[in-house]
């Protein structure tokens, strides 16, 4: 089989979350798509290009759609913002090595996101309830109140026993949680370095520090986990675009321990 | 009354005609080139003498071969090298199929809209459809030629260079070339058919048709100064036999023959002068076109003499692949002190380019004077007498057909200012 | 190659060149024949009539055989068809046609097997896939070192030494040849009766073999690096090598036999009806290569540089290959003559 | 689709020429491949070299200039194409780069016209050359000298599907190993400009035995001054290395 023929997914419904991102809701015309937490599809439209974007919501057994959240920032993803509901798009998947979930029983969970990085978080988040986690606490920082994603579900997410924290670094008239940066809100958390687990999402000096902190609490590296962004044309290990020292980011990651990224150069990690 | 074509569309460069009418006279008429002023005489000056068919060929992006060839040839001379006979083939067929490229885009793209009253070819769609396919193959097959030999693009070519070639095609692709022409007669007609079709206004030009002219062939890349008014002359006399004047309203300078008036040259004057030595498929069609063997000297019918170059230049073409060969043509050129001119056919008629070098290969003086600059102070004389004799027809008709005029010579106002 | 087993010994025979040139010139029926065409280190893999056009006493070549021939620089992956009903992907046709290459140097052997690594590793790649199973190596043990050669460092040659992966091994002895197959396919094609080889040939490979290993010029201390590397990504000599020297061009991995990496890009003809998916050989020397929409992981020359050297003398960790195979086209096709080693050893001190 | 299709309203494209050969327009009108379908699928509703219908004025979907700007009037003109254009292409080397007109860049003006005119034309208001760039924001930059084909048609391209263009952004020297050329440079010596040179061309003149002149332009982040070092140690003077960074390049050169 060609790796290389995408598949035709049709656009079954779009949220606009912010201003420029947007959550496609998607069907697959032929076949039954799969995925992982943290996998990735390869997305685009011929005659445009194909981007990595990660899954933000994955079929499950009561239903075959998947989503997609994008932020329009360049060629293809301007492209898809385009699209509307019947449309049809492209793409090839599932890519990539997701979230260690297998590692998350009995433990407790810490995702950290920041901004756009709660999409590729979850998934992680739709399945808590097969993670047998000891605890599970979600830390997202956004830029102001506005662009917190997916905001009418946290209010479930919390139902379901997640502790939810939220932080923007602008906040506005009435906004009752943190302001500040996310930091700010790891440094109080109550944790057990050993017994934690940590999945980290969003720009990369986010990671950095939010890793740091989580190193302070003495969370050894092994137990820290964060998806990574490189450039990507194949996603599949052959095109070599997103190599980081040995690995393949497509392949090997997205997500990596903190680990096994230490000691390659070329990155703010 | 004062008529004014905001700017001259279809013709290369910028420029635009200002007339004016008061009780039934043409008082004033101008042709006003307003086309930018690159300064190539200055600019040249203190480059290298290889460098100078590069910098010449971004005078014009209709004709650059015709500029390559002329500076090739006048650096060639001043520098005292003798290029091969494999080099003068490639030579001749880079300029044959350039100036059947130019004259075919100059008849269907930029000349016939005007006869069907339409603005450009893409407004005669879909009624053009068979012609704009015609056109289009013609033009790859022409393009094939010149791209083949001046490595891998038509437009600006890259391997034509002081010494020769630095690479020419192979057998393979040489074979192709030929078999494309071959299998574009057909087409070579039809478009002749459209063109000598076209009813083309009544005038006589007063103009000395000048062009080259050559032993035993249809001069292109070289030959003698001729005239139909008795002229004669080497290039090396071009200085003493042709003026330029500088006009005030104009950027573009503007030739005579020294001491007499305007003068015509292009295809037009070619055939005129050049017409026992056209091929004889060429011939043929000159005859029923009318340009032979008494010609009106009706400056509309350029674009019927045009028509006849392009069926001439593809059989030129076909009997030279015929002997080209595949070998590299190129030898080392080295600097050397000297003055050179040299005179071509450029597809708009007579191109002069002159240098001075000096020992270490600089160029210390240029000049340049292109077919249009040849043209120019005719092109006015006849639109004079162009709307002089139909002076009652209303105003829109009289741009109209001015505007025609000027596209039938074909000019390029690019060159002209350079 | 893939699935086949290391070859049993006994399918050695020597015979005259006349008549192995015969044999290959038989296989022209069946087979495209690629062979080197060209003198000393400019010499040129292209498709041959016969052996006569070929130069086996070549030295090296600017683009590497099995690079050139397996993964092409510039194809077509998929095909679109737009029309009124909509858009649809198309499969382009995965190659068929055979071919045989002849004259496969050491390194470059060792090369394939590292591109084997990429393209039929965690995800097969049709066309390499393809190409590969349709590619008879005829390999063959180096006369000459060239003053860059460095694969008697890496163990990658000058003779080679793997028992599979390829089809045929040749020998240059004299008037004959040693033929060494090395595939099952090998042994089905080969049907020419030659002379079996005495322990006095094989003495006289060895003695070669030893003669040609000392005249390598070349001498840096390969192993090791892992720790330099690590301790130091920002080495001065990096940082001016890049800015004095460097062009950022990236003909040292272009000329790579073992660099991979390539773009993909989409070509749509104006009518709007064909859209081809490309890709076309990629280099991360150029300034692009890392970029993404929010930054570039290696804006600076320097970055690129490094990425370069460590991807080739170290980064082992990748598929368990040096990414070198000594062959020292990266020096040579670089316009400022910039050597990895040389780096290497510096940074080593 | 998301595209313009065939029902759709035809793009409209502006062309304009600024000081130049209308080598770009010739390109596009007539040398370039996809000819027909470029003359099909766009409305191209001012192209002075094309058409003697249509405005200057716009609006326009596409608006495509070549040419350096070495007159004052050009200047306003382009502000207005811009004010009046979704996407803006520079076109050819003298848009982007200078290219041949920007060689006076480095030669007292007067100096330059007075050798070209004998007397002073009252019309003649020739500045020092500058690109488009330096007044108006771009879109884009369809490269080259005559503009080469890839990068055209993805202009043409990326506007018939309202995207982003992606124009070739890496050395000649890419195009050239792709194309299998023995290197002309390290092999023969000749002093070729791909390693700083902006591709586009398909690597042109090494594929004809000949060192890359840099008609396209020197591409980002070129590292002239090791190039130059280069060329020194192959025996060119300075002189000659000046003139190989000046044909195309004059106005970064002369900075
Ligand atoms: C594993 C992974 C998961 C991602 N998940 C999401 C997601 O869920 N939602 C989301 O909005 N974005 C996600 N991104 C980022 C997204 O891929 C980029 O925003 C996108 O590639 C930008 O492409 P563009 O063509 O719109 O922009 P341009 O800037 O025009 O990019 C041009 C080309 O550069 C490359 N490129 C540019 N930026 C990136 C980038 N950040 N990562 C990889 N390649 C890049 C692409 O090949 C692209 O075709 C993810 C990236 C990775 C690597
Ligand atoms: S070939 Fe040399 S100059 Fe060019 S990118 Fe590689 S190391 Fe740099
Ligand atoms: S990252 Fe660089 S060195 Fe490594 S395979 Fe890609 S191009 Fe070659
Ligand atoms: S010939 Fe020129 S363009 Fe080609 S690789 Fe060598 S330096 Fe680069």
């Amino acid at each position: 089989m060609n790796p290389y023929l995408p598949f035709k997914a049709g656009i079954t419904g779009i949220r606009r979350e912010t201003g420029d991102v947007r959550t496609f809701r998607l069907e697959l015309k032929n076949g039954l798509p799969s995925g992982a937490p943290g996998q990735f599809n390869m997305v685009g439209y011929p005659g445009v290009g194909e981007v990595p974007i990660s899954f933000s919501l994955l079929p499950s057994k009561d239903s075959p759609l998947f989503e997609h959240t994008v932020r329009a920032v360049g060629r293809v993803t301007d492209f898809l913002a385009g699209f509307g509901e019947g449309d049809e798009i492209f793409l090839r998947g599932p890519f990539g090595r997701g979230w260690p979930v297998n590692e998350v029983k009995g433990k407790h969970l810490v995702l950290i996101s920041g901004g756009l990085g709660l999409a590729p978080v979850r998934p992680v988040i739709q399945m808590a309830d097969q993670l047998n986690a000891k605890r599970i606490t979600l830390l997202h920082g956004a830029r102001d109140p506005e662009s917190i994603l997916f905001e009418t579900e946290l209010k479930e997410w919390r139902k379901k026993g997640i502790d939810v924290k939220l932080t923007v670094d602008e906040p506005g008239e009435g906004w009752r949680f943190h302001a500040g940066i996310i930091t700010e809100i790891i440094r109080p958390l109550k944790i057990e370095a050993a017994e934690t687990l940590a999945f980290i999402c969003g720009p990369e000096i986010m990671m950095r520090f939010s890793a740091r902190e989580l190193f302070l609490k003495n969370v050894p590296r092994s137990n820290v986990h964060v998806s990574i962004e490189r450039r990507m044309r194949c996603g599949t290990g052959l095109c070599g675009h997103c190599q980081h020292g040995i690995w393949f980011v497509c392949k090997d990651g997205p997500v990596f321990s903190y680990q096994e990224l230490s000691g390659y150069p070329d990155a703010l990690l | 009354m004062k008529a004014k074509t905001g700017y001259l569309g279809r013709v290369e460069g910028e420029g635009a005609l200002e007339f004016e009418i008061h009780d039934g006279k043409l008082k004033r008429l101008k042709v006003n080139i307003w086309e930018p002023p690159r300064f190539f005489e200055g600019m040249l000056v203190g480059r290298r003498f290889d460098e100078v068919p590069d910098i010449v060929s971004r005078i014009c992006g209709i004709c650059p071969v015709s500029h390559m060839m002329t500076s090739i040839r006048a650096v060639e001379k001043a520098i005292g090298f003798e290029p091969d006979r494999g080099t003068i083939v490639a030579r001749k067929l880079m300029s044959y199929s350039q100036i059947a490229s130019s004259h075919l885009v100059h008849l269907i793209m930029l000349a016939l809209p005007d006869y069907y009253g339409k603005g450009s070819l893409m407004e005669l769609l879909p009624d053009k459809e068979v012609t704009l396919k015609k056109f289009i193959r013609l033009k790859e097959t022409f393009n094939g030629i010149t791209s083949a030999f001046g490595g891998g693009r038509a437009l600006h070519p890259v391997s034509m260079v002081v010494g020769g070639f630095t690479a020419l095609p192979n057998e393979n692709r040489i074979r192709e070339l030929r078999s494309n022409l071959l299998s574009s007669k057909d087409d070579l007609m039809d478009i002749f058919k459209t063109v000598s079709g076209l009813e083309l206004p009544d005038l006589q030009t007063g103009s000395e048709f000048v062009s080259l002219s050559a032993e035993g062939e249809y001069a292109v890349n070289e030959g003698q100064i001729v005239s139909d008014m008795g002229l004669r002359g080497k290039e090396d006399d071009y200085e003493t036999l042709f003026d330029e004047k500088e006009v005030p309203y104009s950027n573009a300078k503007k030739t005579v023959v020294r001491g007499r008036g305007p003068l015509m040259v292009g295809a037009l004057a070619r055939i005129y002068l050049q017409s026992d030595r056209l091929s004889e498929n060429a011939k043929k069609t000159a005859l029923e076109a009318g340009l032979i063997p008494d010609p009106v000297k009706n400056p509309f019918h350029n674009i019927l003499a045009q028509a006849v170059e392009i069926l001439h230049f593809a059989e030129g073409c076909q009997a030279l692949l015929e002997i080209a060969k595949p070998e590299t043509a190129y030898l080392k050129p080295e600097p050397g002190e000297g003055e050179g001119a040299a005179l071509t056919e450029a597809p708009r008629g007579l191109l002069y380019h002159s240098y001075l070098i000096d020992r270490g290969g600089i160029v210390r003086k240029a000049n340049i004077v292109t077919p249009t600059a040849h043209n120019y102070l005719g092109i006015e004389e006849n639109l004079r007498r162009l709307i002089e004799n139909n002076i009652n027809e209303p105003v829109e008709r009289l741009k109209l057909l001015a505007g025609m005029l000027i596209r039938a010579y074909d000019p390029c106002l690019s060159c002209s200012v350079h | 190659m893939t699935g086949e087993n290391v070859f049993q010994k006994n399918y050695e025979v020597l015979i005259c060149k006349e008549l192995f040139a015969g044999w290959v010139e038989g296989l022209r029926d069946d087979f495209k024949l690629i062979g080197p065409v060209g003198d000393g280190v400019n010499a040129e893999f292209r498709e041959i009539a016969s052996l006569k056009e070929a130069n086996l006493d070549y030295q090296s070549t600017m683009l590497p055989p099995g690079k050139a021939y397996l993964f092409k620089p510039l194809e077509e992956i998929v095909l679109f068809n737009a029309g009124p009903g909509g858009v649809a992907a198309e499969e382009p046709p995965i190659p068929v046609q055979k071919q045989v290459l002849i004259g496969v140097h050491a390194c470059d052997t060792h090369a394939v097997f590292y591109l084997d690594k990429v393209f039929l590793g965690a995800f097969t790649d049709p066309f390499y896939k393809a190409r590969r199973e349709n590619t008879f190596i005829i390999s063959l043990n180096c006369k000459t070192v060239t003053d860059l050669c460095f694969c008697h460092l890496i163990g990658t040659g000058p003779y080679l030494k793997a028992q599979s992966g390829y089809d045929m091994l040749l020998t240059d002895m004299g008037g004959e040849f040693l033929v060494e197959l090395k595939s099952e396919r090998s042994k089905n094609l080969f049907n020419v009766k030659g002379r079996p080889p005495e322990a006095g040939d094989w003495q006289k490979k060895d003695e070669m073999e030893t003669r040609l290993l000392k005249s390598f010029k070349k001498d840096f201390k390969a192993d090791g690096l892992r720790q330099v590397f690590l301790s130091r990504p920002g080495h001065p000599v990096l940082k001016e090598t890049a800015e004095e020297r460097c062009l950022s061009c990236a003909n040292c991995v272009m000329v790579c036999p073992t660099c991979f990496c390539h773009d993909v890009y989409d070509e749509t003809d104006l009518s709007l009806t064909r859209i081809k998916r490309m890709r076309r050989w990629d280099a991360c020397q150029d300034y692009f290569f890392a970029q993404v929409h929010g930054g570039n992981f290696r804006s600076e020359r320097q970055a690129r540089l490094r990425q370069f050297v460590f991807h080739k003398l170290d980064y082992e960790g990748q598929f368990g290959l040096k990414g070198t195979v000594g062959c020292g086209r990266c020096i040579r096709w670089c316009p400022t003559g910039i050597d990895l080693t040389e780096i290497a050893e510096e940074m080593m001190k | 689709m998301r595209f313009f299709s065939p029902g759709d309203r035809k793009p409209r494209v502006g062309f304009f020429k600024f000081s130049c050969c209308t080598g770009c327009g010739f390109q596009l009108a007539y040398f370039q491949k996809s000819l027909e379908d470029t003359l099909k699928s766009f409305d191209f509703t001012f192209f002075r070299l094309a058409s003697s219908s249509g405005t200057p004025e716009g609006p326009f979907d596409l608006a495509l200039v070549e040419g350096a700007v070495t007159e004052p009037y050009q200047i306003i003109e382009l502000k207005k194409i811009r004010a009046n254009s979704a996407v803006l292409y520079a076109v050819g080397s003298c848009a982007i780069t200078g290219g041949i007109p920007a060689i006076k860049a480095g030669v007292p003006e007067m100096e330059v016209q007075n050798k070209a005119y004998r007397t002073k034309l009252y019309g003649l208001t020739s500045l020092r050359p500058s690109v488009l760039g330096d007044y108006v924001e771009i879109d884009g930059s369809v490269r080259g000298c005559p503009p080469g084909e890839r990068d055209l048609q993805e202009a043409m391209v990326s506007v018939l599907f309202h995207r982003k263009p992606e124009f070739a952004g890496y050395s000649v020297c890419v195009e050239c190993k792709i194309k299998g050329n023995i290197c002309v440079l390290v092999a023969e010596g000749l002093p070729c400009m791909g390693p700083v040179t902006n591709a586009g061309c398909g690597a042109l003149c090494p594929s004809y035995h000949r060192a890359c002149y840099s008609c396209f332009g020197l591409m980002g982040q070129a590292n002239t001054a090791a190039l130059k070092g280069k060329f020194r140690k192959l025996g060119l003077t300075e002189d000659e290395i000046e003139r190989r960074f000046s044909l195309f390049d004059a106005l970064e050169t002369k900075k």
